[in-house]
């Protein structure tokens, strides 16, 4: 058993934390949130080019078949420098087309950084249950078309191309009838709506007006599309249990630092043994927290159900640990901590649209209960 | 032990309700309840519609232009007020400038500014917090040095409410640095349009701008403009900061708050069935729900107990509002979901009809819970509520 | 509105705890918690001289006609003081004959201190759930017969008569069809286990075989109980209510003197911050559940609706501050929090048992949103 | 990274599965997994049995007697002890008195005690605590004097965990009172047969016969008895402190509990549904699975980063180790209800078959509940661990 991470996963690591100290700084950051387009085309090269889009690709197309562990290093660096460009976006929908197994050349494109990629699998209706689906495939031709409404697609405004879950059988919530499509955004019928989100991210309303797609735009099997789309949300759990342990870990060195330096009656307010406590308790939280990404990313190679266990759990605990050291670090930064001025807030901002991404707190508690494992008891 | 409103308190209710139900301007009301951002026009529209009524200082000494209510029914007030969703009385003015011109200012300060703040034709602010002193607030730097009959001041206060609107300012400063730091200070009126005055907004983290920085640069402010007497400023800004923590417990608003929480609640669904009906959701708004009754009725058995400002009880009551508040708006977070994502300033400003992604309820509600996190900080952070309560009643 | 108590209600608090600083001190209690009865004839003798029993009875039967107010300063005292008598057992039993209104005899008894009741209620399966009765009463002659074994009665060994619950018609977990009756111990066919608790009282295992009651023991309309069974469980409420306050008081006083008096490292150790503030949130749920027994006890008056809302608040909030203060309480004890030589381990397991009996925070906070007030929104 | 055991890992939990299997008695493990009180011959009748096939004191140097396991070897040894149910290996003799005499004792010392630790031939207690000093040891006043070829013990120790079953207690004693409090401290190894050592009972809140008071009057102790210098008794004290943390995390022993309180949440109904399938009760259930994960993932990060003492980490897994175990208890009585309120401490005991109300599993969790509320004073209360990780990891 081994919890170190390997020479390569550290050279990643610095070279995005390099890049991020130099290239990306808090008001850089803050440029590129105000912009226009609210994300960077030199920093997604730069990602490009220092092998980020490349790490999670298969050899065979281009990229360093990077696991769920390099992730975890990679994600870490980025939630830790707040970086808003569409990566996770990116590197989540490459996981559909690697699960569907004939998407190739999008993947080759992928590592190139040529093709960015979006998750339009949520509607409005449907909170957390990815089966939860109204959107329509219907046969068309000897392709498929797509009707339906897609809505808070993180960067669907910034992708190239659409991972697209909708239902081909089965009445709403069913688990069958599911079916998966790549849909470039480009294709006649789709209309997106770009938007901030409140932690300095896009997302999108993505409508689909008969869509008509080929027939080679369906990943998975035609109403079976429920696994692959569970094992690329738990994918995208463990992608951003990383960025929120990441995002912890320097909010709660901003806070650590400011406690050491903030005076109050003459003394540094981390003298004080009521906030001393609470800085100790964040710490706990953060130790548990990394623990947790570091078990999801290991197990993501396990059979279904184990996957899917760890998988809520790291998002449950990662959840709990994100909004107590979130909370905390705003309070203990007093007045500053609500500021926009400081980093601090938009970490707490960030941590707290993670929680919302891909199921919260109790919606992973009611999945992780719903496991058979959990009912036994010897 | 009688826990019921008395007969003439339901007359007295019935009455305010029907004030408000004829004078509230919908628009206002709906931005209200809507958690759109407010204006200045908002603020002193609502307020001269009060003053007309007579209404505007409820706890002023009649001779002043109060209303002789009693405690009770100042609570219906403020009740009613927040259920309707009015806009606040900002309290920087009526509740916060005004008692000190009453206790300590002389007969020419009462005359002038007293009748002006009921009818809010100065919009004040509140000038404490510097940015080296928060909590520790006596230790503040700005300094007011006598010349002639005027006092320079030069310095630099922050956290201060609205004061892109503000007409007036009162401050503490420094008029003597060479004894016991409580000993030195003084308290100053200040007119906001004196030269050497600069406004610099401090954006929060919900991008309202809603706290500034203040700086004086060689600020001349006529002596008559000192209350009472140099170097006693200390003393009247404590006899201020009872009235401020109770005003923030908000009760009422967070009864209105629950309400807004359970109809939302009750719109988003969860695998097919309202979030109102799911076991573990419901059992969160209820437990919430139960906090909020207690404090009510702790603040009923406060007010009745005591005709003045309300002792080191109101730590608890701050404390407690404060988190209860934060509580409600991270449960409407909650219910939104992946809803609570997009941001639309435009929306919140009043330059859009509607949110961006045609959610007008959610819109506001990430920014709102954003910025409630400064509840548990403001009006005296609420380790210094627990410190409070540890010292003046716990006695340790 | 007031909140304050009148002197007749504060004369009743003080004789109470003069009697129990006087007379039922730690030791004293110790001793009779470990005699053979568990209980002392004397003690009950004193309550009775000082009123107690007939406080809660109608003065039509020789009682003060005493509201749930007054009830309120006695089991604050009482809850203060650790009392193990079978008070709270008897008049809650009591409240049941009052409300079948064909008691008067029994209710004499009762004020004149002659008669203990215990109210037979709760199945091994039931839970807090007072409709889920296996028990049975079938006609039988002019009267009833009773089958079904009742468990973990409150001073069921003590009594004289019991209360108790059962099934007339429907099935188990019916609101329809329950039967109150009361029941002389004497009667052939009463079995009764009577055992200690953990907090220092008397509980019992009843057996009801083929146990015949006349007609004049049915309290209630036959199979119409459940009305009045919620409603004396609700005055059951308002009573533990009252007791826990007044043991949290005691708790929450023994540990402000602990920490004002122990000391470590050469200073109190009340003057930690941490520890300090710790007693902060001690004294604010200590007010909070202060003021819903309050509530409770005035809201007794209430229709249904709103006395069960409120009963059920209460027992929240004051099983939340409970919690909370006893197991803080025992922590700044330290060691000496976990013997069986201070009082504040005996305040704590009384509170935790009082948050055990008539429905814990769970089960009244579902109660609470069953509730039809509770889903309305404007 | 990779977080699964290897194959000579898996191969010796099979080893020590199959052991466990053949050598646990069965009373013994009822015992254990019922929640009932072990008597003196339970403990050593479990350790006599460990020790002959060599595995009582996995962390010593092999040359000692120890086992020569990897740190993951020895939590897998402890995680199928807990999983099995077996009696623990008290840590005074193995893991506190050993590793000082070891590290500070001399070759007699070493000769005569490691071998009767290893077999149990003498049950160790420890002498630390005393009245005035809880949290604050050094300020211990029991004293040592010399007097000749003996020291005369003479002052009061307690908390002393079934000092009424021991042989021997290791003690700090003052040697002299005249310098810095951790400076003047002895470590001495005390015969509980001396004469003028007095037993005195310390009766916990769940009635159970667990800690005493220990008085020395006059006690004579040969000098041989000092372990190591005089007045370095600190040093070897805080030399221990480590060891101790860790044992108390007690993550195998949690996860058979997590199993026990999922049997009775499955065999305890709510409106006639087991409360495993309530979805409050089960969401909570989860909640504490999954810090126990976690718990366990971290456990397993510090014991494969170190091969010697853990650091302050220790600290960070004591609070959180104490903290699931009794949220385990909190939950198990909130399954049994009103059930939890008999008390049948002659079921207990093992003076009667079955508890007075037929409900055996039920009979012990109350009293386990409150009992283990120990858990977050002992070994260094919760506070003070949150003291160390203040100091020694963050450095506040």
């Amino acid at each position: 058993m081994d919890f170190t991470f390997n020479e390569e996963q550290q050279q990643f690591a610095d070279a995005l934390r390099r890049w991020v100290d130099k290239d990306y700084s808090f008001d850089t950051r803050k440029r590129i949130v105000h912009s226009p387009s609210g994300v960077s085309d030199v920093a997604w090269n730069m990602l490009a080019e220092l092998g980020m889009t490349a790490l999670p690709v298969p050899e065979a197309q281009g990229g360093f078949s990077g696991n769920a562990v390099d992730m975890l290093v990679v994600m870490q660096e980025l939630g830790r420098g707040l970086v808003v460009e569409p990566y996770f976006a990116t590197v989540w929908g490459a996981k559909f087309l690697q699960l569907a197994g004939n998407q190739h050349h999008r993947l080759e494109d992928v590592a190139k950084g040529e093709l960015k990629l979006a998750c339009a699998l949520g509607e409005k209706h449907s909170r957390y249950d990815l089966a939860d689906i109204k959107t329509i495939a219907g046969i068309n031709g000897e392709g498929y078309r797509i009707d339906g409404t897609k809505t808070v697609v993180i960067h669907g405004g910034q992708a190239d191309a659409l991972i697209v879950s909708a239902r081909s059988a089965g009445t709403q919530r069913d688990t069958n009838g599911i079916s998966l499509f790549v849909v470039p955004t480009d294709t006649p019928g789709v209309v997106i709506r770009d938007y901030r989100t409140i932690d300095g991210q896009r997302a999108a309303t993505v409508q689909f007006n008969h869509v008509a797609v080929p027939a080679s735009a369906l990943l998975s099997k035609l109403g079976g599309g429920w696994d692959m789309l569970e094992e690329a949300a738990d994918y995208g759990v463990s992608l951003l249990c990383a960025e929120a342990v990441g995002a912890m870990e320097a909010l709660f060195n901003a806070t650590l630092e400011y406690v050491k330096t903030r005076k109050q009656f003459g003394l540094a307010i981390g003298s004080f043994q009521a906030l001393q406590h609470r800085m100790a308790d964040m710490y706990i939280h953060l130790e548990q927290a990394r623990s947790m990404a570091m078990l999801v990313a290991a197990r993501m190679v396990c059979d279904a159900e184990e996957r899917r266990r760890v998988a809520s759990a790291a998002k449950v605990r990662i959840g709990q640990a994100a909004k107590f050291i979130g909370q905390q670090a705003v309070q203990l930064h007093g007045g500053m901590g609500v500021t926009d001025e400081l980093p601090a807030a938009h970490h707490f901002k960030r941590l707290t649209m993670i929680e919302l991404t891909l199921g919260d707190v109790d919606h992973h508690l009611e999945r992780f209960t719903a496991q058979r494992g959990f009912q036994q008891h010897s | 032990m009688d826990l019921t409103y008395t007969a003439a308190d339901l007359a007295f209710r019935d009455t305010v309700r029907a004030f408000l139900d004829a004078n509230l301007p919908s628009d206002l009301q709906k931005k209200v309840r809507n958690h759109l951002r407010l204006s200045r026009q908002d603020y002193v529209r609502w307020h001269q519609i009060v003053a007309r009524q007579g209404w505007s200082a409820p706890a002023w000494p009649v001779e002043y232009g109060g209303t002789g209510w009693t405690p009770t029914q100042r609570h219906i007030w403020e009740e009613e007020c927040a259920r309707s969703g009015t806009p606040p009385i900002l309290p920087f003015g009526v509740n916060m400038v005004a008692p000190v011109i009453m206790a300590f200012g002389n007969e020419a300060q009462k005359a002038h500014y007293l009748p002006r703040i009921l009818n809010c034709d100065d919009w004040w602010c509140q000038g404490y917090s510097e940015p080296g002193s928060g909590s520790d607030l006596a230790s503040l730097k700005t300094t007011a040095e006598r010349a002639g009959d005027h006092y320079i001041v030069n310095g630099q206060k922050t956290w201060t409410t609205l004061a892109q609107h503000a007409d007036m300012i009162f401050c503490l400063v420094r008029t003597d640095s060479t004894v016991r730091k409580q000993e030195g200070i003084s308290f100053l009126l200040i007119d906001m349009k004196t030269p050497g005055i600069t406004v610099r907004p401090i954006i929060m983290l919900d991008e309202d701008h809603e706290v500034n920085e203040v700086f004086f640069d060689n600020v001349k402010v006529p002596v008559q403009n000192l209350i009472g007497q140099e170097n006693k400023g200390w003393t009247y800004a404590k006899y201020l900061l009872g009235h401020e923590r109770t005003g923030i417990t908000a009760v009422g608003r967070s009864k209105r708050e629950l309400l807004f929480l359970k109809k939302i609640a009750s719109e988003h669904y969860k695998h097919g069935k309202p979030l109102m009906q799911d076991p573990v959701f419901s059992a969160k708004i209820a437990s919430l729900e139960i906090d909020l009754m207690a404090l009510e009725t702790t603040v009923l058995r406060v007010i009745t107990r005591e005709s003045h400002a309300p002792g080191p009880e109101a730590s608890m009551l701050k404390v407690r509002g404060s988190e209860i508040q934060q509580q409600l708006t991270e449960l409407m977070v909650e219910v939104l979901g992946p809803g609570a994502l997009p941001f639309d300033t435009d929306y919140l400003e009043g330059k859009a009809d509607h949110a961006v992604t045609g959610d007008d309820a959610a819109a506001p509600l990430a920014g709102y819970y954003f910025n409630y996190r400064k509840t548990s900080i403001y009006g005296g952070s609420n380790e210094i509520q627990k410190n409070i309560i540890t010292q003046m009643i716990l006695g340790l």
